[in-house]
């Protein structure tokens, strides 16, 4: 019997599937009186080929994306514990609203009257994420957490222009730090230091002290730390960071666990980006779009990418409400009683420039606003602590069977390592986690941060049920006894996904990048 | 806070097994000094309220549907249903990025799709997976020649959409990169071929097309110019033309960036929409962000991964091609989605409605006196044209006959107050058009006085 | 015509495989005196103009949001997004009667869900899959009594709503079962108790709760007086009201029906809802529809399935209790999972702002001159008021001032023109009560002169 | 190795996954001055324990119900070849439209005014139904087909009742009928007689002759009948009921084979009941909701349910478009030059009366008009000619496999027969069906009609491509040939879905309806 629930559930290609001659779409015809369109297009190249777009008609292409859909693991199939990701629930409701034609179909060089209602939930959204991160002023310009790295990086590097700082050429990472700090830090033009963490997993005074120096242009920090720790000394950090002359850059991509605990603001940092796709519950996309609004201090505000939403009386006067250690500004004013009109502010001319087109994922910052309405202050708190619970549970309940190489409490996340069973039986942290696969749960994280070996790095999240902790622990708990007991179902799995193990180096031996015709 | 879904009697019994007294011992790792207790920000509120309010917030915006005419690097293209409800499923949109395959195969096939598609309408051989749009895209490719041919000079004609050339320039004051624009001729609107003085140290020549103003570049004396002086030539495509006008593959360019917009992705303000990148063979290595491979399963069944990550910074780290991580997946898929609708057949449709009718309404207005084309290079959906008044004023006077003319181009350069760019779509209806005509004959004949906005 | 999948050479090698020379040749057998050519409908259209039109179509009905209080056996109550969401996904929508139990466990399980909780809130032990309307279901109701009981009288209380009697009546001029009416009592509202002359030879009394003015009925003397004669009682039990009343089981009904549509199910010009029924275990046997049962799959996993199928028609055919087929699967998997979201608490809570606000909001009017309360028995969320002017003048002069404030009764008997029947539910702000109250007072104080519309 | 790809798909009830205190959706509180409940509804029964509704999280909720999708099939993950059922494509931008809140918040008592644009649509989609049935007039309240013909049958009675009919009691269906039609005759008071179809498939006039009376009230067909096949005399049919003065009741399950091709009011039909959800292709959604409109003759009008949707003219004055064979009124009117007004009409004397609360699933309605209007006349007629076209195909393609008991021309399906396959292997019919659905692939309708021995009653719709036809003869023709060299494979089938065959003795024998907290 050749049966097998994998096969049948793969889906040919598009272009797989294309015949030529079928369609989907149509499309309506001109309607009005015109030349042929080689007359219309005199004097410009055209196209000698037409694009081997799929042909196909609507019934096939939907078919089609619903088949592929269902070779998907996501969050609402399933716990999705991908440290430093955030997988939450994303909330219905946010998709929905959404989707209001009032939104979609608002071009985005219509005039600001016609404009108000985006532009006063951007500027409420501002508001808010000031409040959680208490800084001064904040940009909803980048696309995703990296984005805002850049233009965080990028303010720093005009901030020091400015202030006799031109010859800053370094900047400091810890040693546990994601990828995209590197990677922001370098093409933003600086060179990079790698801090080695302390035994206790956190960045030690010391060690920072003596990289710290005249060229230093600023050290970037994520608070808890990827091990999911907080950095006690944060403030001496901060501190010291500031004596040297050069800034303090937070990742805000753990932020998620200190929402109404702790703020960024009063931890002394400078810049400080959030991913609205992690902490503010908007969906993931299976790789965006997310949003990475960057807040910042006083000092930095001038830097800020333009324009900024804006608010003004009903007399013009520019209004802001701020809530930032420096007391940049007056502070909360009342709440719209004179119908207060939005608008945007291009009018900074010490502003970086911009660092995309229009004014940022606008749909994804709507999305995180129908979140910060429906949970409120309270509700944003109660997720952090929720998260931290989720974390701690699961670090307890984890302990005896795995090895946590920093055991004591964490924050939203923690790390776990598979060494034990590596050195014991040959499994590795990879292998625990696609046999995790098979019991419809997504993996942790692993092999990050580089600094625990065989890392498996888990976040709950708070949308996930103590029922479903339990049964992800006995799912860890069955895999360490398989791995002892039949070492080959681990370092064999997954099994019941719809593709076993690919062969990850043919793919990078001679890339097939894009279907060919004769690959069909 | 309905998303929570802990009982008090559940948080009790985790606090217990954890050894906890209270939520509040979990946060002693923080600082006392640092601990706040509470968020400065109203209740939470039930979902019927939320959403009354934000719905009332879309209501607040005011849109045109079919009498919109603004485009200028966002365009107003019906969606077709399928779009939303394939892209909206819950399977793409609550995954993260395809880390583990063998549970990511929705993710990854449609992202391979989307670079065949890509590949298909950029004439290219390789396109990555999405970046976060068509601006930073140009950035990026600016990027990539820099490092590709160890130069630093950007060259870049004033035919980019003024705000892409913004963001070259703030992406290139990072590495210091020196920008220079590169003028249009006044006359055809194209952008002038640089000399080989002009061309010397140059690492890139960004340029678009159809470019900013609507015309249609010829290209290839561009690529020609710019590959003797061992530049690359980086163009910045609507693919709205792509249909119709050719490929920046077939004229020579090495790299092709723009914006998926036109397709599956409505105006919504700006964003979220995803910028894409394609380029010849030769620069695969340095390509940014995330590239999706076929391969085969251990079973030998033809699947997809993640590949050529050595590029990207999870693994090279502070050496990576970008900075770039999550990028723009979903609006990516609902791009592939609109065009595999579409098929080539659809695409060249879809273009030739549009081109005759912007070529209708271009006659119709430049025959109202006083206005007059701001070029006579050729056009495809879109077209500048000259006004005998303030184009923000006219622009005001047409709002309020019910039609929104285009952008008035002074916001970006007071120089071009008079101009109007105007974009014709499919969505604009032949009795749309007549009604512009109508309503712009009417403005001209009773001018107005100040703007109210820009 | 985007669904339709051939090309003209896929249909060409299709007929020269079935050996047909042409399209026409494939309907020979159609006598050649009835074939026509085409139809006379207008030509296909692209799904931009589709939906415009669809959409103007929309635009051109007037809805009143929170400013509704119109009920009457269909209420305003907040659906949440997740319900929209989930009942949207196409494994629900397109799938057919889940047949094939093997690749239909999704169906299954959530009727088999749906049964549950049916039987919970009605509190009798067997629900079926749906009905097609809380209307239809009671004819239902009143057919299985007949079958039951062998006995054909149905004595259908005054209090039940118009419509649903009218349906009764409809579908008991087949089998020609008399139907009469059992009056209420005009002070309280209630149905008076029939005496045992009355209820010879009943098979059933059909009574609704809340009833259609929403006075809540006292059922256990009802139930008592059935039973005594030998009838049954069905009630039909308004949903919104089952976390705080009690239940149709509790207090000696027979059969429950009605409409889930408070859950899941928006207003939408009246349907599609979704009827339901619920008996006690001795009449399962005579239950009309669909049934999904619990059972172990052929390696002993718990599953679902289609079961006691010899009632239904594609079994039993002539004989079978009913002859539905189809119901409103779909519609109620929306309550299902409304009702999962709320849970008992929510539930009770959602009644329980229902209830004071209506309170209130009787009180506030019932203090205006000339306003009175239609009956003094108990109420949940809705009321009668009677007015001192026509109750459709006072609604239109309501409606100019912003507030759409109940059905005007005498659509449905002349005699109750002066009567306006009240809802409200939780979308009714504090706020709109207030505007309700205000607008009331000034419309009263200016009376009006005619009707404009029914 | 235990690995299972089943056993992980299933899925808890609700009910079992419960727990005490967890809620998902909040609701606001009252906010206005109140007296406590219990004194609010004095006089009235309590509720004395809550029902056991579930206790979840709206996360929670999200996870269960899109894992319980996954175990569906639906025509949007493959072909859903049931014979009879007309499972076609439903296009996505019809649940899109009828999402307007312009039409969800309509409620049914609003005023006329407040309609227009609801009555509108379902006037235009009485007149499309009417041009494509070539009818009088129609009801939009029933709720699915049988509900439809409920509604037909109540409508003859009333018409004999009022044309000295009374005595006529019998309605007679061919054996090849569908359920509903016997079970709606009974419902509605008749008695039933079954006419033996002919060799050939069709109603035999001799038969038909010899059982008409003056007894008969009517004749319930459907044409093509649910072999698939054209009624040749239909013409002869009608007219020697009419003779005998009974009517004839058009079950429109099967006008997807005939739209543009031929019209039942030309058959001499004088009630046809239409599936939206079949033909129209509305989405079926796992049991409904459909809609069943009735059309009818002129001379049955008077007898339709109340309230009708009627256009009037500016002046008031009722217009109707008509295109009935009895020229029963005017004929078209020009397209509302004028604003015409659409209004609720309940002054119908003779009507047998409403058979639903308000007008009809009016959801379904505006997802059929919208449909309409999509594809047009020529998209109708052209879906009725691929139907047709597919169907002959697959017929073609398969009968050198499986029997074909009428191998000849047939319409939008046909029945094939695994009697042959019984015979020489003891592969059933059942196995067949079961063993398709290991393919991706829904089975025919099996075992009807009940004419044909292990009838496999096949119909493609149109919108199934000639890859998938031809994937579906490949599926078939492998399933012969597994019935010759491995029947155990087939009867043992299927083995790839979430479940294997359940069993139905058990579920029957001691019925459990409903969730027990002691049977989780
Ligand atoms: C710690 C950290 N920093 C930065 C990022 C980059 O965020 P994004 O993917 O939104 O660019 C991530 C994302 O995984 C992260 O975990
Ligand atoms: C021939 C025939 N008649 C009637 C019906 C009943 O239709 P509905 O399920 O809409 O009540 C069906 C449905 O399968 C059918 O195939």
């Amino acid at each position: 019997m050749t049966d097998d629930c994998r096969g049948s559930r793969l889906e040919p290609l598009t272009f797989d599937r294309s015949r030529p001659g079928h369609r989907g779409a149509t499309v309506p015809t001109a309607g009005v009186p015109a030349a042929p369109i080689a007359h219309l297009l005199a004097g410009a190249s055209l196209r000698t080929r037409p694009p081997a777009l799929p042909e196909l008609s609507e019934p096939e292409i939907v078919r089609h994306y619903t088949r592929l859909s269902h070779l998907n693991h996501s969050v609402d199939l399933g716990m999705y514990p991908l440290g430093s990701c955030t997988m939450k629930y994303n909330p219905k409701i946010n998709d929905e609203v959404a989707q209001a034609r009032g939104f979609t179909d608002l071009h985005p060089y219509q005039t600001e009257d016609d404009a108000q209602g985006t532009l006063e939930l951007m500027w409420e959204l501002e508001q808010a994420l000031l409040v959680v991160t208490g800084m001064c002023r904040a940009t909803l310009q980048p696309a995703a957490g990296a984005h805002g790295e850049l233009v965080g990086i990028l303010m720093i590097r005009a901030f020091h222009r400015d202030n006799g700082g031109a010859s800053r050429d370094t900047v400091i990472v810890p040693d546990s730090a994601h990828g995209t700090n590197l990677a922001t830090a370098t093409m933003a033009g600086y060179k990079v230091v790698e801090l080695k963490s302390s035994d206790r997993g956190l960045i030690d005074l010391d060690t920072l002290r003596s990289n710290l120096s005249e060229k230093t242009a600023a050290l970037m920090l994520t608070n808890p730390n990827t091990l999911g720790l907080f950095e006690e000394d944060i403030l001496e950090i901060t501190r010291l960071t500031h004596e040297a002359g050069a800034l303090v850059y937070y990742d805000g991509a753990n932020l998620n666990a200190i929402m109404g605990k702790a703020r960024p603001g009063d931890m002394g940092m400078d810049v400080v980006h959030m991913n609205l796709h992690k902490t503010f519950s908007t969906p993931h996309g299976g790789g965006g779009p997310g949003a990475g609004p960057l807040a910042v201090c006083a000092r930095l505000e001038p830097y800020l990418p333009a324009p900024l939403v804006s608010r003004r009386d009903p007399n013009e006067a520019p209004m802001r409400r701020a809530d930032c250690r420096e007391g940049c500004a007056s502070g909360p004013d009342d709440d719209g009683a004179c119908c207060p009109r939005f608008g945007l502010d291009y009018d900074r001319p010490a502003s970086i420039g911009r660092v995309r087109g229009f004014y940022g994922n606008v749909g994804v910052l709507e999305r995180a606003y129908a979140y910060i309405l429906s949970m409120g202050g309270d509700g944003l708190t109660q997720a952090s602590e929720d998260a931290v619970m989720n974390a701690n549970y699961l670090r307890t309940r984890l302990s005896g069977t795995y090895d946590i190489p920093h055991d004591r409490l964490c924050m939203h996340e923690f790390v776990a390592s598979a060494s034990r069973q590596k050195r014991d039986t040959g499994v590795a942290a990879r292998d625990v986690a696609k046999r995790i696969l098979d019991h419809g749960v997504h993996a942790p994280t692993i092999y990050f941060p580089l600094i625990v070996p065989e890392a498996l790095m888990i976040e709950p999240t708070e949308t996930e049920s103590l029922a479903g902790l339990d049964a992800f622990v006995d799912i860890l708990v069955a895999i360490d006894r398989e791995a002892h007991e039949s070492p080959e179902v681990v370092t064999g799995a997954p099994h019941t996904t719809p593709i076993r193990r690919p062969d990850e180096t043919r793919a990078a031996r001679d890339p097939m990048l894009r279907w060919r015709s004769d690959t069909g | 806070m309905s998303y929570l879904v802990h009982t008090d009697a559940d948080r009790a019994l985790m606090l217990r097994r954890i050894g906890a007294a209270s939520v509040d011992d979990l946060f002693t790792p923080i600082p006392r000094e640092l601990r706040t207790t509470a968020l400065d920000l109203p209740p939470g509120s039930p979902e019927s309220e939320v959403a009354a309010r934000v719905t009332s917030l879309a209501e607040r915006n005011r849109t045109w549907g079919s009498r919109s005419f603004l485009g200028a690097g966002c365009y107003h293209i019906y969606v077709p249903a399928a779009v939303r409800s394939l892209t909206g499923r819950s399977e793409f949109a609550t995954a993260y990025t395809p880390y583990q395959p063998e549970v990511s195969q929705g993710t990854l096939q449609h992202i391979f799709e989307f670079q065949t598609t890509i590949s298909e309408l950029t004439e290219l051989p390789v396109a990555n997976a999405s970046m976060y749009d068509g601006a930073s895209a140009l950035a990026e490719g600016a990027f990539l020649a820099a490092r590709h041919t160890s130069r630093d000079g950007i060259l870049v004609s004033a035919g980019v959409h003024p705000e892409a050339r913004e963001v070259v320039r703030t992406y290139a004051s990072g590495p210091g990169l020196p920008v220079a624009d590169l003028a249009l001729d006044p006359s055809s609107g194209r952008t002038l071929v640089p000399d080989a003085a002009r061309l010397e140290g140059a690492a890139a020549v960004l340029v678009q097309q159809p470019n900013f103003f609507g015309i249609i570049e010829d290209l290839e004396p561009l690529a020609e110019a710019a590959h003797a002086a061992g530049a690359l030539l980086v163009v910045s495509q609507n693919l709205l033309a792509a249909g119709l006008l050719a490929p920046p593959g077939q004229v020579g360019a090495d790299v092709a960036v723009g914006d998926v917009q036109p397709f599956g992705n409505p105006p919504n303000y700006g964003g979220p929409f995803a910028g894409f990148m394609a380029c010849a063979d030769s620069y695969v290595r340095q390509l940014p962000g995330r590239l999706v491979g076929e391969t085969l399963d251990a079973d030998g069944r033809r699947c997809f991964t993640l590949t050529m990550q050595a590029r990207e910074q999870h693994i090279r780290r502070a050496k990576a091609t970008s900075n770039i991580c999550s990028n723009q997946a979903l609006c990516a898929l609902a791009a592939t989605i609109h065009l595999a609708l579409l098929g080539p057949t659809g695409l060249r449709e879809l273009g030739a409605t549009c081109i005759a009718r912007a070529h209708y309404l271009h006659q119709r207005l430049t025959e109202l006196p006083g206005v007059s084309s701001a070029h006579d290079g050729p056009f495809f959906n879109e077209f500048a044209i000259r006004l005998p008044v303030d184009a923000a004023l006219f622009a005001e006077s047409l709002r309020e006959l019910g039609v929104d003319p285009g952008v008035p181009l002074g916001r970006f350069d007071p120089a071009w107050t008079p101009l109007l760019l105007v974009a014709v779509t499919e969505i604009n209806s032949p009795r749309d058009l007549d009604a512009y005509v109508d309503a712009a004959a009417d403005a001209l004949a009773h001018p107005k006085e100040a703007v109210h906005d820009r």
